[in-house]
């Protein structure tokens, strides 16, 4: 099935991350600003998964290296999850528009 | 002897000043540190002749050349030619009654002599450096203590002042910084890069990189000297600082330039030095007479001195400028003759100060009357600073002016009777201070009351009035001393010019 | 034009439709929803990629667990279905800027680069996975594991001592952590004894 | 012989006697300090007189023309391989002649001070002073080189603004002394560049060496000198010149003479020995002592006379209308100093041409003595009357006795009435001036009647006219003020016999005094004409005066207010000078150089208040600008930074 | 086999080590004091730093995945004493806290990460590592429970750190995909400078500039500093920073030699905007730790003007000024630490009159200052010098000058604040603070380090030989 062109499925990713991003911008509830970061993470997965099976399939780099980026993206909500909660608790809002005590 | 000495004895003086409690031991450890420090400093004036005598003719004598950083091919390298002496022994004069003056200093007395000797340390480690890193070492070292000495212990807006120095300072190190950086990648000495003054003095650089790296050594080192339009942290500096850190200032650091612009910008890039002459000339010309006229308009006896000095450091730097054997000795000389003369002339300002607690001109009057000593200082200072035979000024204007005048073109003769021109003005102004502060009524019965120079403000003063003296009486061993330093120097321009 | 095609693009489509769904609407809970579906999307593309054991992974660790998280953590947050909040005007339009710009750099970059198409066949195996997973050897994926597994570890740590004492909507959270965060201490186990 | 065994010893012991007296004498030498100052100077004086007797009759005299001895010469400090200033002493006839002078009359003021002086509180101070400026004189007169001669100029000029200001709490003193320096100093700038072109040329320092450079006419520095030029005049011409200038200044030359009536605030005794005999004249030793040079260019000599005689004319004609019995003396000196000057410019160079030279010379030698005796008679009558306005005197012969007789004998010295000294010498610069050149001879001829006329009127006003009727009259003065005053009205009678073109004359050889009675008479009745006019305005208290100074009206206004060159000086140096440089300097230094300073600290300052946005605190926007960031840097160096 | 595994990997094993320790202490029953634990970890953490300078070696393990040498080893041996300064000096600030071992394990676990950083030979490994030494800090910034600023700070550094890891992996993947490798001893061969690979590239610098806080990925820097527990912002500021320019460096040198000339342009324009960004901002701030954060920001722009060096000297003067930043940063971090552990002032005004009750303090932060704004005879003079240097290698003076003149310019707020301790009035300064001997140790130590290592040129020349 490599009748695909490969920038096919890199178009799909990089849309992917860019939508990721566009989210990561605007949305102002924090936890929304994650679910943007696991897109972009999501995007990346796939770079490496097409990479590692349509260019370079003598290894699995990018496979494990998808596997590694799962793990840690779970890693990573848990923790920023555990921070929002605890910011939520201190002052009741996750609205990143607040959070901006520290500035200039 | 080893020059070394020069370094450890203010630094174990600063140290032990740190050990003790109380003025009455810092003050006297202090006293002895820079008295061992000008004692040493004879002596290896001294040797410095035997040396010369004995028909040593180096360009450098009593060199040490330690590795410091290897790599880099840096070295803690030192040795002294008659300029430097010349310099250390001002130094050593300077310090000693630099403490002198500040002897009743009860405000944070500790802190206050150990910055003072460990600002002195900068100096002498500068004088005595041949190895450009060392040197700039050096003269960064001797930044901060002024910065902490003026905010701490000045009068009037010292804030502002000290940071105004500090800040401009810097600046001119940084572009010195450039400059010795430019010139260490364009050496090369069997394969490496080098900061050794001699090294790089005896090896020709290209001149087109001269002509980059010029402007920002002597610019630099320019700063430091009040070179036009770089003079402002002068004034506020000089005046607001406490006594005896005016007469660091003044009488060493300002000095610190002159040096560098001779040792480094023009001894080894000459023919940069050639290149920019002119527009050298003409910034010390305007300086030279711009600073006399604002300083004809000054009401604060320090502003008075501080614009003077702007003025008189003009001389050093025409004396540069000119590239002639006879100049530049008069520059050397009017280095050595304004750190003596400017140093009294704050000592004895400082001293007014302390009784009247006023420097402006129009609230004092008379002093005469009261402080028969301390005028005559202030008088002998004034006198000095007008270019009076018999003092160190006169010989040494009368140096560069001599030296400007032989060269032919009219453009220098201009600048030569412009530089003359500003011994009028001079006159103008230290006679209106005189008239008005020492001679004239008494214009603060209050002051009647005041008592003259006790022992140690007469030492101070003393010593630096010998200095003065000795070099208007006999030139000559000023002359002899600095003269093969300024031979070398000479030597590299002339082969630029021929 | 082969069904594979089709189905790609399909696929496509969908992660990308729903992915742009889950970061514009403005009820919280349904982009969770939608960013759940683009989730299960990419897993489809994966299958579809034939990686089957990495769209496992994505459905369990993603769909299974993350997903849940933060919408748990919504619930905890929120109360669902309350309109969000809109940015303000200046940084929507510098977000599409930028964003635009950036796909258009990008993906120019990427459309004018000639990916040489490998030439051996790509072959992988669960097994083969695994034995990699815990070889230290050549190609040997043991000390990323390691690493990974202190770094659960310590993210569990991490939550403990944040979200410690909170309602009971999130210490289910921390159990789920507990359970990752065992794991990782399962395999430093491993180590020690293995050295 | 050697003279180098005590020739130093005459400027030195003066010298000694400064420092001596200035680090001792508040404290532990305060009585004995006159003592002390007048014994050294005597010692210096006896030594000069020795110096004088054997240079003129013992050795000087080689063949038949006076040397030039070197007594002692020292490198001081080197320029250039021959360019050195050196420190030495040189003995010739002019040299010695001042020396006798100088020391002289500073011996003479110096015993009169101990009584006029007498309990002042700076009393040792003064007497330091005095050596101060004794030791100056002496070494100017000596030096052996151009640069030594200035260095010492500079000294007597500090040492006069010292004597000046002595009274330090007066400010009419203090200013006085400030305008003094300052405008010497002005002219000693001259002097300094002239020196600087002359030793640029000439390629020497001393005297002997650039006098033989230059006047050998194929000598490459004469030809350099004569070639090279600035403005069309040769550098001949300038360098010697700007000297003039110099030597004007300290003479108190028009137009740089102003500084000299306020000098007179100094102690009166100082007024009689630096501002009548001795440190005035020194711009005429100066031009005495290039002499040689100045004839090679006419342009400067013709420069010389004309100062010389306006000076002479102008001062005269001030001194006629002044009331300050000590300006008056002061003017007049202004106006004998011109005689010499413009004596020395109608003078040509050698032989009889020379007759001029010899008779400058001659005059500075006699005028030191009346005018110093005229300043120390003066002393005594301010001594007496505590001021110093001819309207607060009059008729004080009765109880000046002595001070009369000398006065009057000095009056007439001073009008050139036979057999006084000053008749003599200027009766040969008068000829001097006839020879060659009938204009200036007779405008000199006209002032001498002028000069006349003015010391009389002086002397009248002060010892006839009205009565005074004095208090606490404390009898005439003491011995030591006396004394003086007759050894120098001796002198003042005898000195004209001196045959002094024997020993003084331009080209060191015997010049014959030509003595012509028939030439004489001119100038005498022009002096007779004076006196007897000054008699009938003066002698009885009348209002003849008044009425001719009306009928004068304007011409006489002006010049009571001394023709407004103080005024003009004043606008000068306060309008222009200070308001129109040194404030604009002053501000410029403050507003625009060190405002471009600040300028940068505020810039710098107001930058980062101005970015300070990008650190919004807001997450998303650190984002954006992350990101934009990256774009920016890949375009950047993608496309634009190839 | 093992022991070689147990010399190469020495370090790494010890800090796993700890962390296990306390994490029995933790799940342990029994309560342990809070003093008698940090003193334990203080322990522990200086025979860590003992044993790295023993045995050296250098080699590769689990293939290419981790290798490690002298330099290496060396550098983690920066890290770990920078890391024991910092446990010494937070001793007033943790003895109150609830949750020191959690405190201590999650540090360690950076640390432990960094050390996988420097070592990792893999772009895998260095991602991954890089995770470790980030996710957990961000919860660390979070220690200050109660504080809002903290759990601010904590998330803004969470999401940029995910944002920035999301474009860095971006980055590696592109290259993946262009290369085919992700080795950095095999990436040199494959790469050839085309387009792509320098995006990449660019995406890579980034991620590394957000870590190391360069312009225009600094943004995070200033708040999480400030709002973070003193401790964690001196970890982070120095630790971790330190940590990512070694690999940077490391990377750089050889991973992407070939595209020497690109990066040498790119870290040119970054450095410079670094700096004058990182001095403007610093000009302004009131709060102590915000100042130093963004002190810090312009101090990196003078590190990467070393980096472009490309040299020998280049990385040698790299790390030799990291020595000595942690140094001179951990003295003034940890006066500050001290003084807001004890008063809770952390402003510039309050440090007005500092000197009148804290004179050793007082000199300690000015000593720690001059370093830091490069005045002799501090290491800082040194380390400043040998960067420009370093720089003036490539003969690009432009860039030389402007980084001096921003030297003269971080002299000016570096001196505001010495002029706020030693010269401005105070009606109430801040009281004498109580030190107790271990951060009065960290402080000795640091001094000493100011002082000595310029001075004594030995540091330098080790330094360089390794690098050689």
């Amino acid at each position: 099935m490599t009748d695909i062109p490969i920038s096919h499925f890199l178009f799909v990713s990089t849309a992917l991350f860019f939508i990721g991003m566009y989210g990561l911008f605007t949305r102002r509830n924090m936890i929304t600003m994650l679910m943007s970061v696991e897109l972009i993470l999501n995007s990346v997965n796939i770079n490496f998964v097409v990479f590692n099976k349509y260019l370079y399939p003598d290894k699995l780099d990018g496979i494990f290296f998808t596997i590694f980026i799962i793990t840690i993206a779970a890693a990573e909500a848990a923790v920023a999850i555990a921070i929002i909660i605890n910011l939520y608790r201190s002052h009741r809002s996750i609205d990143v528009e607040t959070a901006e005590e520290m500035k200039y | 002897m080893n020059l070394s000495l020069l370094i450890l004895i203010p630094l174990i003086t600063a140290v032990a000043i740190l050990l003790v409690k109380g003025l009455k031991h810092v003050r006297t450890i202090a006293l002895l540190g820079s008295g061992a420090q000008l004692i040493l400093v004879f002596v290896l004036f001294y040797f410095y002749r035997q040396e010369r005598a004995g028909g040593n003719t180096s360009n450098f004598l009593f060199e040490n050349n330690y590795t410091w950083y290897e790599p880099l091919n840096i070295n803690y390298h030192i040795g002294v030619d008659g300029i430097s002496i010349a310099m250390i022994l001002l130094t050593a004069f300077v310090v000693i009654a630099g403490v002198l003056v500040s002897w009743k200093m009860e405000k944070l007395s500790k802190e206050f002599f150990f910055l003072l000797i460990f600002l002195s340390l900068g100096a002498y480690g500068f004088f005595i450096a041949l190895d450009l890193f060392t040197l700039f070492f050096f003269l960064e070292v001797a930044v901060i203590p002024k910065f902490l000495l003026i905010g701490i212990w000045g009068s009037g807006k010292k804030e502002y002042s000290a940071m105004k120095l500090a800040l401009m300072l810097m600046g001119g190190s940084a572009l010195v910084f450039v400059g010795l950086a430019g010139v260490y990648f364009n050496t090369n000495i069997n394969g490496v890069h080098s900061f050794d003054l001699t090294q790089i003095a005896a090896m020709n650089i290209p001149i087109e990189v001269q002509k980059l790296f010029f402007p920002f050594a002597f610019i630099g080192f320019g700063i430091f000297t009040a070179l036009f339009p770089f003079h402002t942290w002068v004034p506020d500096g000089h005046s607001s600082a406490p006594t005896a850190a005016s007469m660091f200032l003044a009488g060493i650091s300002m000095k610190l330039g002159g040096y560098g612009c001779l040792r480094v910008a023009t001894y080894l890039m000459p023919d940069a030095a050639h290149e920019y002459s002119t527009i050298i000339i003409v910034l010390a010309c305007i300086a030279i007479l711009y600073g006399a006229f604002a300083t004809m308009m000054q009401t604060d006896l320090k502003y008075i001195n501080a614009y003077s000095s702007v003025s008189h450091c003009g001389f050093v730097l025409l004396g540069i400028g000119m590239l002639t054997k006879t100049a530049i000795d008069g520059a050397v000389m009017q280095m050595v003759s304004h750190g003596l003369m400017t140093a009294l002339f704050f000592a004895v300002i400082g001293m007014i100060y302390d009784r009247t607690h006023t420097r402006q001109v129009a609230q004092l009057g008379g002093l005469m009357k009261m402080m028969p000593f301390i005028s005559t200082v202030f008088v002998i200072a004034g006198l000095c600073s007008l270019g009076l035979p018999g003092f160190s000024g006169f010989v040494a204007e009368m140096t560069v002016f001599m030296g400007s005048w032989q060269k032919v073109d009219a453009f220098y003769r201009i600048a030569t009777i412009i530089a003359c021109a500003s011994i009028v003005v001079t006159a103008v102004y230290i006679l209106r201070a005189t008239g008005k502060a020492i001679m004239g009524p008494i214009v603060n019965n209050e002051h009647l009351s005041l008592g003259d120079a006790v022992w140690n403000e007469r030492l101070a003063a003393g010593l630096l009035v010998l200095g003065i003296v000795v070099i208007g009486i006999a030139p000559f061993l000023l002359k002899d001393l600095i003269n093969p330093g300024t031979n070398i120097i000479i030597e590299k321009i002339a082969a630029v010019i021929k | 034009m082969t069904a594979s095609q089709i189905i790609f693009y399909i696929l496509a489509a969908f992660i990308l439709g729903t992915a742009i769904l889950s970061v514009t609407t403005t009820k919280i809970f349904r982009s969770a929803i939608w960013l759940l579906f683009s989730l299960i999307g990419i897993a489809g593309l994966y299958f579809w990629l034939e990686v089957e054991f990495i769209a496992a992974v994505q459905i369990v660790v993603y769909v299974g667990g993350i997903v849940v998280l933060i919408i748990f953590s919504i619930f905890l947050t929120q109360q669902s279905g309350k309109e969000m909040l809109r940015p303000p005007m200046m940084r929507g339009i510098a977000s599409v800027l930028a964003v635009l710009s950036g796909f258009a750099l990008t993906y120019f970059l990427i459309y004018k680069n000639d990916f040489k198409a490998g030439d051996k066949s790509f072959d992988w195996s669960v097994s083969k996975i695994g034995n990699q997973m815990l070889a230290t050897g050549e190609n040997g994926y043991a000390l990323p594991f390691e690493v990974v597994s202190i770094l659960l570890l310590a993210a569990m740590v991490g939550c403990i001592v944040i979200a410690i004492k909170v309602p009971a909507g999130v210490s289910s959270t921390e159990t789920k952590e507990q359970k990752q965060g065992n794991i990782g201490n399962l395999k430093e186990k491993e180590i020690v004894e293995g050295l | 012989m050697n003279y180098s065994s005590y020739i130093t010893l005459i400027p030195l012991l003066p010298l000694a006697g400064f420092l001596l007296l200035g680090i001792f004498g508040r404290r532990y030498l305060k009585n004995s300090s006159g003592i002390i100052g007048t014994g050294l100077l005597l010692v210096s004086a006896v030594l000069s007189l020795y110096t004088a007797y054997n240079y003129f009759f013992v050795d000087g005299k080689v063949g038949d023309s006076y040397q030039t001895i070197t007594a002692i010469k020292f490198t001081w400090l080197s320029f250039s391989e021959n360019v050195s200033i050196d420190m030495g002493i040189i003995l010739d006839p002019i040299s010695v002649m001042m020396l006798v002078v100088v020391t002289f009359v500073s011996l003479m003021v110096h015993i009169f001070s101990l009584g006029y002086m007498k309990g002042e509180e700076r009393f040792p101070t003064y007497y330091a002073f005095l050596g101060l400026f004794t030791f100056s004189m002496l070494g100017l007169v000596v030096s052996s080189n151009l640069f030594q001669i200035y260095m010492f100029w500079e000294l007597v000029g500090v040492s006069s603004y010292l004597l000046i200001g002595y009274y330090y709490d007066k400010p009419s003193a203090v200013a006085a002394s400030k305008k003094a320096f300052i405008v010497t100093r002005f002219a000693d700038l001259g002097f300094l560049i002239g020196i600087l072109i002359l030793a640029f040329y000439g390629e020497t320092l001393d005297f002997k060496t650039l006098i033989e450079n230059l006047t050998s006419q194929q000598s490459s520095q004469f030809l350099a000198i004569t070639t090279a030029s600035f403005v069309g005049v040769s550098a001949l011409t300038w360098g010697l010149t700007l000297v003039f200038i110099g030597g004007a200044g300290k003479s108190a030359m028009f137009p740089l003479h102003i500084w000299l009536p306020d000098a007179m605030e100094g102690p009166t005794p100082v007024s009689a020995l630096i501002h009548a005999a001795t440190m005035v004249v020194a711009g005429v030793y100066l031009v005495a002592r290039l002499f040689p040079l100045f004839t090679l260019t006419p342009v400067s000599l013709g420069i010389v006379t004309v100062v010389g005689i306006v000076s002479a004319f102008l001062a005269a004609i001030i001194a006629c209308t002044q009331t300050d019995i000590k300006r008056v003396l002061a003017y007049s000196t202004m106006s004998q100093i011109g005689y010499m000057m413009f004596a020395l410019g109608v003078s040509g160079n050698g032989g009889e041409n020379g007759l001029g030279y010899t008779a400058s010379m001659f005059h500075l030698f006699t005028h030191a003595f009346f005018k110093s005796l005229l300043f120390l008679g003066a002393g005594v009558v301010i001594h007496f009357i505590h001021s110093n306005e001819m309207k607060d005197m009059g008729g004080l012969r009765k109880y000046l006795p002595i001070t009369n007789l000398s006065f009057l004998v000095a009056c007439l010295a001073i009008a050139g009435i036979p057999p006084f000294a000053g008749f003599f010498s200027k009766e040969e610069i008068l000829l001097a001036a006839y020879n060659s050149n009938k204009i200036v001879y007779g405008v000199a001829l006209f002032t001498s009647g002028l000069t006349a006329f003015y010391m009389f009127r002086l002397y009248f006003s002060i010892f006839w006219n009205k009565q005074t009727e004095v208090h606490n009259h404390h009898g005439e003065a003491p011995f030591s003020m006396k004394f003086p005053l007759i050894i120098l009205a001796l002198c003042s009678v005898i000195a004209g016999f001196i045959p002094f073109g024997e020993y003084v004359s331009s080209d060191r050889t015997t010049l014959e005094s030509h003595f012509d009675p028939m030439f004489s008479i001119a100038p005498v009745a022009f002096g007779i004409i004076g006196i007897l006019l000054a008699m009938w305005m003066y002698k009885k208290e009348s209002t003849k005066a008044e009425k001719v100074s009306q009928s004068l009206g304007g011409l006489y206004k002006a010049a009571y207010k001394k023709f407004y060159i103080d005024e003009i000086y004043l606008f000068i140096t306060q309008k222009i000078i200070f308001n129109l440089i040194g404030r604009p300097a002053a501000w410029i230094d403050k507003n625009i150089v060190d405002g471009l300073m600040n300028g940068i600290a505020n810039t710098t300052a107001s930058v980062s208040g101005f970015i300070k946005g990008i650190q919004s605190g807001k997450v998303q926007s650190y984002a954006i600008y992350f990101f934009g960031g990256i774009v920016a840097l890949a375009v950047v160096f993608l496309y634009l930074w190839k | 086999m093992v022991n070689e595994f147990l010399i190469l990997m020495k370090q790494e094993l010890m800090i796993t080590l700890i962390i296990f320790v306390l994490l029995f202490i933790k799940l342990g029953k029994e309560e342990t004091k809070n003093e008698t634990l940090i003193n334990l970890v203080n322990i522990l953490l200086t025979l860590n730093l003992v044993s790295g300078f023993l045995f050296q070696q250098s080699g590769t393990l689990f293939g290419d995945m981790f290798h490690t040498n002298e330099l290496l080893t060396f550098e983690k041996n920066l890290l770990n004493l920078g890391t024991l300064i910092i446990s010494l000096q937070s001793y007033n600030w943790l003895k109150d806290h609830k949750h020191v071992p959690e405190f201590y394990i999650l540090m360690f676990s950076t640390l432990l990460g960094m050390f996988f950083m420097i070592s990792s030979n893999n772009l895998l490994m260095f991602y991954l590592a890089l995770e470790l030494s980030t996710i957990p800090l961000a919860a660390l910034a979070n220690f200050d429970l109660e504080k809002k600023r903290s759990s601010e700070a904590a998330f803004k550094m969470i999401i940029s750190s995910a944002f920035s890891s999301g474009l860095l992996l971006f980055g590696i993947s592109m290259l993946y995909g262009s290369t085919g490798t992700l080795s950095f001893t095999e990436l040199p061969t494959h790469l050839n400078g085309n387009p792509l690979q320098i995006f990449s590239f660019i995406l890579l610098i980034a991620g590394f500039g957000f870590k190391i806080s360069a312009v225009p990925f600094h943004l995070w820097t200033a708040d999480v500093y400030e709002g973070a527990p003193v401790a964690v912002t001196s970890y982070l500021s120095v630790i971790s920073k330190g940590a990512i320019l070694f690999v940077l460096v490391s990377v750089l040198y050889n991973a992407f030699a070939p595209l020497n000339e690109s990066w040498y342009n790119i870290l040119f324009l970054i450095s410079v905007l670094t700096m004058i960004i990182g001095n403007l901002f610093a000009l302004r701030q009131q709060n102590m730790k915000r100042f130093l954060a963004f002190s810090s920001i312009a101090q990196v722009g003078f590190i990467l003007i070393g980096i472009t060096g490309y040299s020998t000297e280049g990385s040698a003067s790299v790390i030799f000024f990291v020595l000595i930043y942690i140094f001179s940063n951990l003295a003034a971090f940890g006066v500050i630490n001290l003084v807001s552990a004890v008063t809770g002032k952390e402003n510039v005004n309050d440090y007005k009159g500092f000197y009148k009750n804290n004179r050793s303090l007082s000199w300690v932060l000015a000593i720690a200052l001059f370093s830091l704004g490069g005045i002799p005879p501090t290491a800082g003079f040194f380390g400043k010098f040998f960067l420009l240097l370093a720089g003036a290698g490539r003969e690009n003076y432009l860039l030389i000058t402007i980084a001096a003149l921003n030297m003269v310019i971080s002299l000016y707020y570096y001196l505001k604040v010495i002029k706020a301790i030693f010269m401005d009035a105070n009606d109430n300064p801040i009281e004498s603070v109580k030190t107790s001997w271990s951060p009065r140790i960290a402080m000795i130590i640091c001094v000493a380090g100011i002082i000595i290592v310029g001075l004594a040129s030995g540091a330098y020349q080790y330094i360089h030989s390794l690098v050689k």
